[in-house]
């Protein structure tokens, strides 16, 4: 590698976030850490207050949301609740569920409720999809930007 | 008492609320939007829900995603803080709607002292002196002429539904009132939708002087004495102070009874502040009612050694004040300086992470704030990112203690106001206490 | 009043003093062991000069090397806060030798007061209760014997030189008293270079109560209430609080009075304590006097509003008090927590580097503490890294605050004692104010 | 990689903020580190306060008391005051000093006086030496540690 090269390197590098780059050959290793990596110093403050039991699950942010197996997850999205409130899984409660696990739904069709206010909130797809797992139990708080579903987009 | 409070806000305010519930033994619930789910108050509040994003409109301005919030975590109550939601009538109606108590006056409160020119007449009712000139909308250049004459000049022009210094145009002579008056009115329109104007008489040189009142739900109403807050910058405060470095005692106890008797015309249940300018005379007058609990609200509780934090949640959950006015007494001097997330001279904003932290200790040194080390101060939302809250047996010594707790503040990474403060706290005029609410736009620092 | 003083401290007495110093306009000269060049006191004070090696007894324990430094900066007065030379009534007269000003009690008092038979002596007699016991060296087990006989078991021995509970045994019947007379004769030896020991009345379960004076050099001495020092761990006390939750007011008159006139017959002319211990029936006796300020004394200073480091340094300077004993005026209630590096259960030290630090705040909330972010706590001093105390209305409030205040504190890399008072502020007995000294022996956290 | 490829690489580094840069080769390993790595936490509190400009002169730390040219001093070794005290060149005002610049002394030797509380305390050289240089003016004071001489061992 030239020092051209390094030059566009580096800015490359130093043009996003990234904190660490590594870079072997012969024949290829590549590392590349952003974000406030884990050797970081962000241990000021914040991480001395454990959460408190309940809100681990009520409040749970949404990248904690996350499938058991990550490695697989690339296939999937996931589906975030657009408002805060709660989720419910059928229109009524005798009524049945509107998706299972499993389930194929087409874009406009109804995945949820979650209520606000007295409100029944429809949430629908927005594309067509295989419902791969339903990530809160019926009559659960979601939080803004919470995952309700994970799925495979069709 | 309430088991559960949900606090609808975000920041040092938020913070403040949550450490009155603990000591209250109340469980708290923080709301926030996507990109504050590192802040202060959702660490330190027991359960935190997640309901919009950045923008305050979508989040800490989205009534129904908190009541909702509220339903979901069974909070029983909501205070709203300062800001956002905390004067908006409407948010107080649906909590009440929704079976929620809203921490802080009643809705007809709200709206009654929202508007100015009923407010100036309800207060006018029961004595309270208010600058000459009208309570009413003026509707035409003929009649602001003819009343600016009657009054004499100079005289303001203030938008009716304004507040903060937005919409005001002083007049010093009729050749400019034409302009002046048109200006107002556009002023107005752009800026809260309503293009009505009153005017009056305009006051010079004066200094904004404060009295913190409380009411319960049982007719109760107190004062807790006054706070000065004439170094603004554009009609933002920067520094409060308790007790006012001018005010006698005579007026104090006129002042004081004035905003009592205005509280109780309208059966006033929770804490508020009446706003008056003083002149150099001793002459005030009414400029309008904060229905909500003031940013500067520390410098009365160090002063009176009373938690109003405490006090407006247990006014609000239906018992009655355990303070008589004969129980309030001062003790010292107190000063707040508002630190800001801005350049210390030219006031621009300075969000960024916060690289290195360490806040003033020591005695009579208060420090309320939500910033930590690493912290990052988000560009969407207020600059003031702490509250320096110094007390002592006499001002001078309260000025000198805030020097040295400015001198030890480090907030690294982000241009902060302290040096500002820092220059403040030397200058000759304001050591002596010779400011009004023109200082800063003469002084230079 | 003073241009210049040096401080013959580090840590957070050294701070404390700074502050005071910085808030009269006083320049403060820091001195330090070649460890200590990254303390805080160094980087607060104006100037700072490196006394020595890290061991105490070559650097801060130096009287040579400190009057040195005082000499060659031009410091008028040394303030020597609490342990180190701050007892030592031969550093107090060198430096009066050489014309600097210790700030503290003349060395005469500090001799008198430091040995507890003639400090018995003098008490007794301007009427203060003592345990029934000799006053005088018990020179013989025979003597002893007779002398435990005529005041009854159960009988305590004491070193005539000790302090801190060092040299201290109880004796409950005749058989084991001749072991318990010559351990603690060897213990004294041992200790203090001074076999010589007295006797007295063992007094169950008492409270540890101690009354702040504070006298200037024209003979005034006022008293400023009392503390409850109750929470000790062989004989090192914890936690401290003022007012004492037991104490009426007519005991609390009759105890400060008792010691205003022991600091008055002495001529007492600086800040001291004078500790007493409280039995269940409200009697109480005369233990010892501290001839320096203590380590507790912020929760007088948040009680009365008075700045206890401040007013010393004024008298020291020769100034006359500024209250009289009806100024003197208490408020509410504090509390002080003492923020050991060590483990919380076990009390073992835990020296060694802080990564990541956040002192709580709010209301009622003041922290005195030396350390700071990736600070290094060392381990050849004192483990005391921070003082945490809250004031409140009520002994209740004082006590929820603290414990939000200890759930805010972050202190991480190292052991802290704050889980251990966490548990203390949820105890049953201590929230009901039911201890005694040797409480912590019993109670189970 | 030759001198202004070198040249033009370290301008590049740190006109940036990497923090570490590495390069191997035969053939490649790079490796960029910037942000926040372990070493910058460190500047948490301390750094803010300025040392004020007196105490900069008078209790300059011993670290601080180098020599302009660092590469050069591994020959010399400094000879430090082992009390805090007012340094004198010479046993009285109208005598001459113990030493110049240039002066060779013995183990033994008088260097000069450090005065703590009226005591004159010689202090004497431990070995054999050349003095490079004299750290301290006369009559200043001197702090414990603190390097009052340069030294060339002889």
């Amino acid at each position: 590698m030239d020092i051209k090269d390094l030059k566009t390197l580096i800015k490359l590098v130093t043009d996003t976030d990234i904190t660490e780059f590594e870079m072997e050959s012969e024949d290829e290793k590549i590392v590349i850490k952003r974000g406030r990596g884990q050797e970081v110093v962000h241990m000021a403050a914040p991480p001395a207050y454990a959460a408190s039991p309940q809100p681990a699950q009520a409040a749970a942010p949404i990248e904690n949301a996350e499938t058991p197996a990550p490695t697989v997850e690339d296939k999937f999205e996931t589906i975030t609740s657009p408002i805060v409130g709660t989720f419910y899984r059928s229109p009524s409660p005798d009524s049945d569920p509107y998706v299972e696990s499993g389930s194929v739904v087409e874009s406009g069709d109804v995945l949820c409720i979650v209520e606000a206010m007295k409100l029944m909130n429809e949430i629908e797809a927005e594309f067509k999809c295989r419902i791969i797992e339903i990530l809160k139990e019926n009559a659960e708080p979601v939080e803004f930007g919470e995952a309700v579903f994970r799925v495979e987009r069709l | 008492m309430f088991h559960k409070i949900l606090i609808a806000n975000r920041g040092e305010i938020a913070l403040r609320i949550i450490r009155a519930c603990k000591e209250l033994d109340i469980a708290t619930v923080a709301v926030h939007s996507d990109v504050d789910s590192e802040a202060l108050h959702v660490k330190l509040a027991d359960e935190s829900i997640c309901i919009g994003p950045a923008p305050s409109i979508a989040s800490y301005l989205n009534a129904k995603a908190i009541i909702s919030a509220a339903e979901v975590t069974d909070a029983e109550a909501i205070h709203p803080g300062y800001g956002f939601l905390s004067e908006n009538a409407e948010f107080a109606e649906i909590c009440g709607q929704c079976g929620i108590n809203f921490i802080g006056p009643s809705p007809e409160n709200m709206r009654l002292m929202g508007d100015k020119i009923r407010a100036r007449q309800t207060v006018t009712e029961v004595g309270v002196p208010i600058l000459a000139g009208t309570t009413e909308n003026v509707k035409s250049i003929d009649e602001a002429t003819k009343i600016a004459r009657d009054i004499g000049y100079p005289v303001i022009i203030k938008a009716t539904a304004g507040g903060g210094g937005r919409g005001m145009k002083v007049v010093h002579s009729p050749a400019s009132l034409a302009n002046a008056f048109a200006a107002a009115r556009s002023e107005a329109q752009a800026g809260f939708g309503n293009p009505d104007v009153y005017i009056e008489k305009y006051c010079e040189r004066p200094r904004h002087v404060e009295i913190q009142i409380m009411g319960d739900k049982h007719g109760n109403v107190i004062h807790l004495g006054e706070r000065d807050c004439s170094i603004q910058r554009r009609h933002q405060k920067l520094i409060e102070e308790a007790p006012c470095p001018v005010l006698t005692e005579k007026i104090r106890k006129k002042m004081g009874s004035y905003a009592v008797a205005a509280a109780k015309a309208v059966k006033y249940s929770s804490v508020g502040t009446i706003e008056f300018l003083l002149d150099g005379e001793g002459n005030f007058y009414f400029m309008e009612m904060n229905t909500r609990v003031q940013v500067e609200h520390p410098v009365t509780e160090m002063i009176t050694g009373i938690d109003i934090i405490k006090e407006q949640i247990r006014s609000a959950a239906g018992l009655p004040l355990r303070f008589k006015q004969s129980d309030i007494r001062f003790r010292g001097h107190s000063i707040e300086c508002r630190i800001n997330a801005e350049d210390p001279f030219k006031f621009t904003p300075s969000p960024g992470r916060i690289d290195g932290y360490h806040p003033p200790g020591g005695l009579g040194v208060r420090v309320d704030s939500a910033i930590y080390d690493q912290y990052k101060v988000l560009p969407f939302y207020d600059s003031l990112i702490a509250k320096l809250i110094v007390h002592a047996d006499t001002r001078e010594e309260a000025i000198k203690r805030m020097s040295r707790a400015l001198d030890e503040y480090i907030i690294e990474g982000i241009k902060t106001t302290i040096p500002f403060h820092q220059r403040i706290m030397k200058n000759k005029e304001f050591i002596e206490g010779a400011v009004d609410t023109g200082f800063l736009e003469r002084v230079i620092l």
